[in-house]
């Protein structure tokens, strides 16, 4: 052995390891720019509320986009597949997107300013938003004429009436429930025993709740005045599904649909092409637009690939866009300095409002001592830094939107605005007042990169004021199942709200009505205050919005500041990019992304 | 190290008459301890038509000798003194090419393990072939018939569909047989022979023996026969050349070093071989000690450690003084040629009847 | 040869139901439920219980790995997303996709990504651990020993994104890493898989330099590798010949240890690019308690490691005509 | 030779180039004398000068994994602290850090970790600590069942070799890294009562008990093949003829003749064993923050954050696992040729 080969090679070991060390550096992050001007372009964006569109509005087809041509093939870059092409089964936001140009239901939002912050509902296959004779119970629709499925059969009321009917069927489980619980009467879930097992037993709902007396009608019965349903019924997961062509359980991977688009072919996982529907008619929508002749979708493009794709803009990249993918964190702040690309970044709030429940069930958290001194302590600045800075997380104030109606940019009884990193000498001081100092806190996390992220420096935080936090890992795809539990173990965990549509009623009932606590309901905190629940009776038999949104404000800033259950961390923001030669570039609020349905090809 | 003179005596260039002569040969290994003197100043003469015999223990030198001769060692690590001539032509300085030449060709070998010495990977027949028609320029049809040839006459049966097989369907004795064959190839005019009935058994051994001997009469070739078996070097050699600590330590005709041997390493060697005459209850006498360190040899004699006569020797003698190798028969000792007879008639002789 | 590849599938076969057992427990065991994931916002037990069933996992466990078996050999048609040939590995739980068609969709990535990778450290390696041991012991030698050593101890984990950061982030002097169908398009099939093959093969190439050039090196110390020398063979031609045959053997031995766990999905090398392949497959598959993905992925990848077992069992009769195949 | 402890194993009957057999052959004509193989092995190891610096760089690294704590608090700072809320004027709202070179200072000499600011250097510390400590323990597990079945199934044949040969078959046709991160959730759900955070031992032990279930097999291949040949030797034969339990065969006679290879595996074993273990916190099947793991770092390096705006954290985790890897790897050449100078490289 050892002709003193080795010698040599090793020290060409360790100069090829040297060598790399020379060449790594980096410079630095960048200061935040105009993250001081937020507040007022807040206050500006803030939404008035919707209204209901008259009649004419509903007329198709929708006003030219300026500019726009037809024709091109665009390419669309998603993070997530389409687990469900179902209307009944959508309710997340990319099939929500997705859903804008494949499906259409009774009424729809159309943009009423080009920058995609102003809208009205309307009727899409209705001939309006719908009428009411007796304040909200009673609802009668009409379908407008011309309007077919993709194979060129007619839609008619017997299909709508099945829509809702199948609602009710044991495989739909992952759609919104508002109108059926409406229907029923009923809190939860128990809606079901309305109609146990679906039409498929050629059951029907009686004419009590739901009638169809003519092809072209639908009249809507409730028992209490429901003055949101047009609102409802614009929601993806109401779109209508075909009698005739319903195949169950099938239906979510191959479904008939209406839209100016359908489906031409579907990889799940890989791709989906879509191509111009020829039997939709644009005289009869006053919504969308059909100018692109094809999109080519391909999915696990995680933010970072559809971001580097897009900035790259060569050839087919400078058609493509994402419907819901935004600009990485990483990428974020370098694409926003960027004044080049200023013509095709797009940003916008999400509907999603951040807030850490404090579980009310929980023995230890009963002290409202305890509570505040969480609220103080909870660091902020976490939870913002993991989603990738101020340009994508806002420091929240209060519990309501900035994208709905009645948001109050000046609440923040917490002066979480003024140190994000939280007060934990005050905290301290009211944890000793408590007598609770090195109290067991359990916090239970989401386990993705974010969530651990965010939780441990949260967790260091609240050390700091003298708690004892035990951080407990809960796997992603089960969390909201698993924090929805009544009985869970957790004393703290971080949700998110949406609202469903732009008005407080779809948040603050679901969230903050203590009568509602039940396994898998959306009071994840378990308020249940006398005060609370009975404002929530009196503000939604409010009929005017705009007072009803003041209203409801006020209950979420005394959920905030009096009962102390949650602690409200972000405002969800979103960037997002488009190829060059994409036109038509509108973040909308109301579907929380990019407009698909005014794309073109440039 | 101690005065070492030239190899007084010894003819310091080539005997003319000589075919193969080797002169003051030296062959160094570099290693991470120090530099191993594998073959410390050798010296021999062989003609065409003898057979050459070397004696030794393992690591005496024997096999690195041989290598060197065909040129087998990597010059990056071994350093090679001296002079070897083949035929007139001078073999440590020629070109690697030349060396390719002669190789297989005028001189060929025999490797003492015929499993591990033949490829098992290409048929019999082929690693016959492959040095005839190198050196020869035959057709592949040429070689195989020349092939089967020299395998029917080391007595290989059925040579033609042997000739296909690998060397793994031979058994031992085939092998070595083949090895014969392949070695005999091409009428190499020296051929060695790296104990090459080591891992035979007896009859074996003793075929392999007369077919060696039989070929030498037919080819006329020169042979250089290595073993530690004095008994198969007694059936084969004609001259002896008896290797201790890289060195030739005695040297003459094949009888007259095994009848009279004067060197107490050849002693030792004869005394501590068992003979089918002798009596059984007579010991076994083995040469104490261990074989000497090539990195650090003793001084003077390098046997002195493990010599019985060392006292016989007047003063400091074999501890300073390397003993010289005379020419012709010859032994490398401090003895007085008196001493060396009376000692072997004496001590020696009466333990090896 | 043919009772031989008989007998070795049949031991494969045995060894893939077995794995199949330890994967069924091993899912069994796993903290979660897959059909709360399917059951949505809205779950109640009666839609719980009901996905149970649809799912097959109110069923005992023996009783489902037999129809499991039943399936992957003569197919089944109970399921709801439509009838599943054989081999039936079922439907995704997740995207409720045909698990046979899901991985055939991602093979062409695995393919592309070890085929291409192999291609590239094979010849790298090889040739330069035969240049190293041709040339032993000379500055060359030197070079590319203690390269292939630090080279060796690489990770794709840490080389991946490094290569990614200066190659693609930095000097933009590469395409981002992305599979494109070659059918599709081979000019970006090749551009969006540079990275990730050099990556690969890098750690591999070196890795095999050092295996090259040791069992060379051991090769040429063999005693018949002498005897060629003996026979005044050339240096080239007992170095192609004679030592390059032994080496043959431990390098077709880990070469198929290699390019079967490769085909199984590179799990994290299709993690670090993104590669949408077997790898990334599985990663999802459990991630998301897929029984059906992951029994499909862990039960392909088992086939691949085993089929180039016996692949390399059947190269030693062609490189060894002492091995016999019986 | 007469002793049988100084028998070697059958992988050292190579066949030798003949100037290293010489030399060898001179080697223990000079040492022979009344040394056991393991100061003969020692003495060897001595002479090799990369051997005695890379062991010299191994122990380095594990005496900084076995000191962490009491550098750190010379250093005063531990790899918990959150500097991103700590020190917010260092970075920008995304945790970015504002200085060049990942925020290096006099202060934070390896710079500050994207996302919340931990100090690298601290928490490469703990990292590297970690990840031996796991290693080790895999390693040491292992050895100890390689050895067990191994030298059972050589030793005693029969049916529990043939029992422990298809068991090794079977675990080798297992894909060992999708095994790996498919069992890591089921093993950690085996352990971890749902009320408390899961602890971080939990994890620990479920990556050495993931790590162990598929890493003996070679060792144990190894080791019965040696047991198989040591089984029909003399010296073993004459113990077993001078009524000598199995057992103790297997502890005096066998054993002893197994240092060798297991020494030699473990050697190749650990820096093996680091790199899965950092692979799978790298895959986030590990540990997982705030814990502090090399892996894990890897697993930060890769994500976009840290490859867009700060390059120079991930060499740090980077250099140090080469420059460990590197080093254990000619160590382990070292120990090799130290025992079996005559294997040729």
């Amino acid at each position: 052995m050892g002709k003193g080969g080795r010698h040599t090679y090793a020290a060409i070991s360790v100069l090829a390891a040297g060598a790399l060390a020379l060449t790594g550096c980096s410079s630095g992050g960048s200061k935040d720019g105009a993250s001081n001007q937020k507040d007022t372009e807040n206050a500006k964006r803030q939404q008035s509320s919707i209204e209901f569109g008259k009649a004419q509005d509903s007329v198709g087809p929708a006003p030219e986009v300026p500019g726009a041509k037809a024709g091109g093939t665009v390419t669309v870059l998603q993070r997530d597949t389409y687990a469900h092409l179902d209307p009944a089964q959508i309710y997340v936001s990319d099939e929500g997107s997705l859903s804008s140009i494949i499906h259409r239901g009774l009424t729809g939002y159309k943009a009423t300013s080009e920058d995609g912050s102003k809208h009205e509902v309307v009727g899409d296959l209705a001939t309006d938003s719908g009428t009411t004779s007796d304040g909200g119970k009673t609802w009668t629709y009409k379908l407008k004429d011309g309007i077919k499925w993709a194979d060129g059969t007619p839609i008619t009321s017997a299909d709508v009436r099945h829509t809702f009917e199948r609602l009710f069927a044991p495989f739909i489980s992952n759609g919104p429930t508002y109108i059926q619980q409406w229907m029923a009467n009923t809190p939860g879930t128990e809606y079901r025993g309305l109609l146990k097992g679906g039409p498929y037993g050629g059951k029907h709902l009686p004419d009590t709740v739901l009638a169809t007396p003519d092809d072209k009608t639908i009249v809507f019965k409730f028992k209490e005045p429901k003055p949101d349903l047009p609102y409802a019924l614009a929601m993806a997961g109401y779109s209508v599904v075909s009698q005739k062509k319903d195949t169950k359980e099938k239906y979510d991977k191959a479904p008939m649909t209406a839209g100016p688009y359908k489906v031409a072919d579907f990889k799940s996982g890989k791709s989906m092409t879509l191509v111009k529907n020829t039997n939709w008619d644009p005289k009869t929508d006053p919504i969308r637009h059909q100018y692109v002749d094809q999109f080519n979708i391909l999915f696990n493009k995680q933010y970072e690939d559809s971001t580097k794709t897009l900035l790259d803009d060569t050839g087919v990249n400078a058609t493509s866009i994402s419907f819901n993918n935004q600009v990485d964190a990483g990428n974020l702040s370098k694409v926003l300095a960027d004044p080049k690309l200023k013509s095709r970044v797009v940003s916008g709030y999400q509907p999603y409002v951040g807030q850490m429940d404090i579980n009310m069930s929980q023995p230890e958290m009963q002290d409202k001592k305890v509570r505040e001194a969480i609220a103080y302590a909870l660091p902020i600045t976490p939870f913002v830094r993991a989603y990738g800075g101020a340009q994508a997380m806002e420091v929240a104030g209060g519990l309501i939107s900035p994208t709905v109606s009645g948001y109050n940019p000046s609440f923040d009884p917490f002066g979480k605005k003024k140190k994000p990193a939280g007060d934990p000498v005050k905290a301290k001081a009211l944890l000793k007042e408590a007598g609770k100092v090195g109290m067991k806190l359990t916090f239970g996390y989401i386990n993705t990169p974010e969530g651990q992220q965010y939780s441990t420096a949260m967790a260091a935080g609240l050390q700091k004021a003298g708690f004892n936090v035990q951080r407990q890992e809960i796997p992603a795809e089960t969390y909201y199942d698993q924090i929805g539990k009544v009985k869970n173990n957790f004393d703290i965990y971080h949700t998110a709200w949406g609202a469903d549509w732009p008005s407080a009623s779809t948040v603050v009932p679901p969230l903050y009505d203590g009568r509602v606590i039940q396994d898998g309901a959306a009071n994840y905190a378990h308020v249940n205050d006398k005060k609370v629940n009975a404002d929530i009776d009196r503000v939604s038999k409010i009929s005017d919005p705009v007072k009803a949104a003041e209203e409801w404000n006020k209950i979420s800033e005394y959920v905030v500041k009096d009962v102390v259950s949650n602690i409200p961390t972000g405002y969800y923001k979103q960037t997002q990019i488009a190829g060059s030669k994409v036109g038509g570039l509108v973040y909308d609020d109301v579907l929380g992304g990019v407009d698909p349905r005014r794309l073109f090809v440039k | 190290m101690t005065t070492l003179t030239k190899e007084s005596g010894a003819p310091t260039s080539a005997d003319a008459g000589a075919f193969l002569s080797v002169r003051d040969l030296r062959v160094q290994f570099k290693t991470e301890d120090g530099i191993v003197k594998a073959v410390d100043g050798l010296s021999f003469d062989l003609e065409r038509g003898r057979t050459l015999g070397i004696v030794g223990e393992s690591g005496s030198g024997k096999s690195v000798t041989n290598l060197t001769v065909l040129g087998l060692h990597n010059p990056q690590f071994a350093t090679i003194d001296g002079e070897i001539v083949l035929d007139g032509q001078e073999l440590i300085t020629a070109r690697e090419r030349e060396l390719e030449k002669l190789r297989g060709n005028k001189m060929a070998m025999i490797f003492q393990d015929p499993l591990t010495a033949l490829s098992p990977y290409y048929t019999v027949g082929r690693q016959l072939s492959e040095p005839f028609m190198k050196h020869k320029g035959a057709s592949k049809k040429e070689a195989k018939d020349r092939a089967i040839e020299m395998l029917t006459k080391v007595g290989i049966p059925q040579p033609k569909v042997r000739f296909d097989d690998y060397p793994h369907q031979f058994s031992g004795g085939m092998r070595q047989r083949a090895m014969i064959a392949m070695a005999l190839m091409c009428d190499p005019d020296l051929l060695i022979a790296d104990e090459p009935t080591t891992a035979l058994d007896v009859t074996v051994q003793a075929q392999i023996l007369d077919l060696l001997k039989d070929l030498q009469q037919e080819f006329g070739s020169a042979i250089i026969f290595i073993t530690h078996d004095l008994g198969v070097i007694s059936k084969m050699a004609d001259d002896l050349l008896v290797m201790y600590a890289g060195r030739a330590v005695e040297r003459g005709a094949m009888k007259e070093v095994l009848g009279a041997p004067r060197h107490p390493y050849t002693w030792g060697l004869l005394s501590s071989m068992p003979r089918l005459n002798s009596d059984i209850h007579q010991a076994l006498t083995p040469i104490p000690g261990s074989p000497p360190s090539l990195l650090n040899p003793p001084s003077g004699c390098p046997f002195h450690p493990r010599c019985a006569f060392r006292s016989e020797v007047p003063g400091t003698l074999c501890t300073d003084t390397r003993p010289p190798l005379g020419a012709g028969r010859a032994a490398a000792c401090h003895l007085t040629a008196e001493q060396k007879q009376t000692i072997f008639i004496d001590k020696i002789q009466p333990r090896l009847r | 040869m043919l009772r031989f590849i008989f007998r070795r599938t049949l031991g494969a076969v045995v060894i893939l139901v077995l794995l199949t057992v330890v994967a069924f427990l091993l899912f069994f065991g796993m903290p979660r439920d897959p059909a709360l994931l399917m059951c949505g916002k809205t779950c109640t037990p009666d839609a719980l219980a009901n996905i149970h069933k649809t799912l097959g996992i109110d069923k005992s466990i023996p009783e489902q790995f037999w129809i499991f078996l039943q399936g992957l050999f003569v197919g089944r048609d109970d399921f709801a997303q439509g009838p599943c040939p054989a081999p039936c590995f079922g439907y995704s739980y997740h995207t409720n996709e045909n698990v046979w068609s899901t991985l055939i969709d991602r093979l062409p990535t695995t393919v592309s990504l070890a085929v291409g990778a192999a291609f590239l450290f094979l010849f790298v390696g090889l040739g330069s651990g035969l240049l190293a041991a041709w040339k032993r012991g000379t500055l060359i030698d030197k070079t590319f020993t203690g390269g292939a050593m630090v080279l060796s101890s690489m990770q794709i984990y840490f080389l991946g994104p490094l290569a990614m950061a200066f190659l693609v982030y930095q000097t933009h002097l590469f395409d981002q890493v992305e599979y494109t169908n070659f059918t599709k398009n081979p000019a970006s099939w090749f551009t969006g898989l540079v990275i990730p093959w050099a990556v690969l093969s890098t750690i591999f190439a070196a890795q095999y330099t050092r295996m090259a050039r040791s069992s060379m090196i051991e090769q040429l110390q063999e005693e018949h590798v002498r005897t060629a020398r003996a026979k005044g063979m050339s240096r080239s031609y007992v170095f192609f010949r004679y030592a390059w045959r032994g080496s043959l053997i431990p390098i077709v031995t880990i070469f198929g240890i290699d390019i079967g766990s490769l085909l199984g999905g590179a799990i994290i090398t299709e993690y670090t690019f993104g590669l949408p392949g077997l790898g990334q497959l599985a990663v999802e598959a459990v991630k998301f308690s897929d029984l059906p993905l992951l029994l499909g992925v862990m039960l392909f990848s088992a086939a691949m490691i085993l089929l180039f077992n016996i692949i390399v069992d059947a190269c030693y009769a062609f490189i060894d005509p002492r091995v016999r195949l019986s | 030779m007469t002793s049988p402890t100084k028998a070697e194993g059958p992988g050292s009957a190579v066949a030798l180039d003949p100037e290293v057999a010489s030399t060898a052959e001179t080697d223990k004509g000079k040492e022979l004398v009344g040394r056991s193989p393991g100061q003969l092995m020692w003495i060897r190891f001595k002479r090799d000068r990369v051997g005695v610096i890379s062991a010299c760089v191994v122990v380095f690294f594990f005496v900084v994994g076995l000191l962490a704590p009491v550098i750190s608090k010379l250093y005063g700072k531990d790899p918990y602290t959150v500097f991103a809320d700590e020190r917010p004027d260092l970075f920008d709202s995304a945790g970015v850090p504002l200085q060049p070179n990942g925020g290096i200072s006099g202060d934070f000499w390896f710079g500050l970790e994207p996302g919340n600011g931990y100090d690298v250097f601290t928490k490469l510390l703990y990292g590297i600590r970690n990840s031996l400590g796991i290693s080790v323990a895999v390693t040491i597990a292992t050895v100890l069942t390689g050895v067990l079945l191994g030298v059972m199934a050589g030793y005693m044949g029969g049916k529990v070799d043939f029992a422990v040969s298809r068991v090794v078959d079977f675990l080798l046709a297992f894909p060992a890294q999708l095994f790996f991160i498919a069992s890591m959730p089921v093993v950690v759900s085996l352990f971890v009562d749902p009320k408390d955070e899961t602890p971080v031992y939990v994890r620990v032990v479920a990556l050495i008990a993931v790590q162990w279930v598929l890493g003996w097999m070679s060792l144990a291949r190894i080791l019965r093949g040696t047991a198989l040949s040591l089984a029909g030797r003399e010296f073993i034969e004459a113990a077993r003829v001078s009524g000598a339990s199995p057992w103790r065969i297997i502890r005096k006679e066998v054993l002893p003749n197994v240092v060798t290879p297991i020494l030699v595996q473990s050697t190749y074993m650990l820096p093996a064993f680091v790199t899965a273990e950092a692979g799978l916190s790298f895959l986030g099947v590990g540990l997982v923050e705030p814990t502090p793991d090399w892996g894990q770092m890897f697993s930060k390096a890769s994500t976009e954050l840290v490859m867009q705006n700060d390059i120079t954290y991930m060499f740090f985790p980077g250099i140090s696992m080469i420059i460990f890897i590197v080093a254990f790897n000619l160590l382990g050449d070292s120990v090799r040729d130290a025992f079996d100078p005559k294997t040729a490289r």
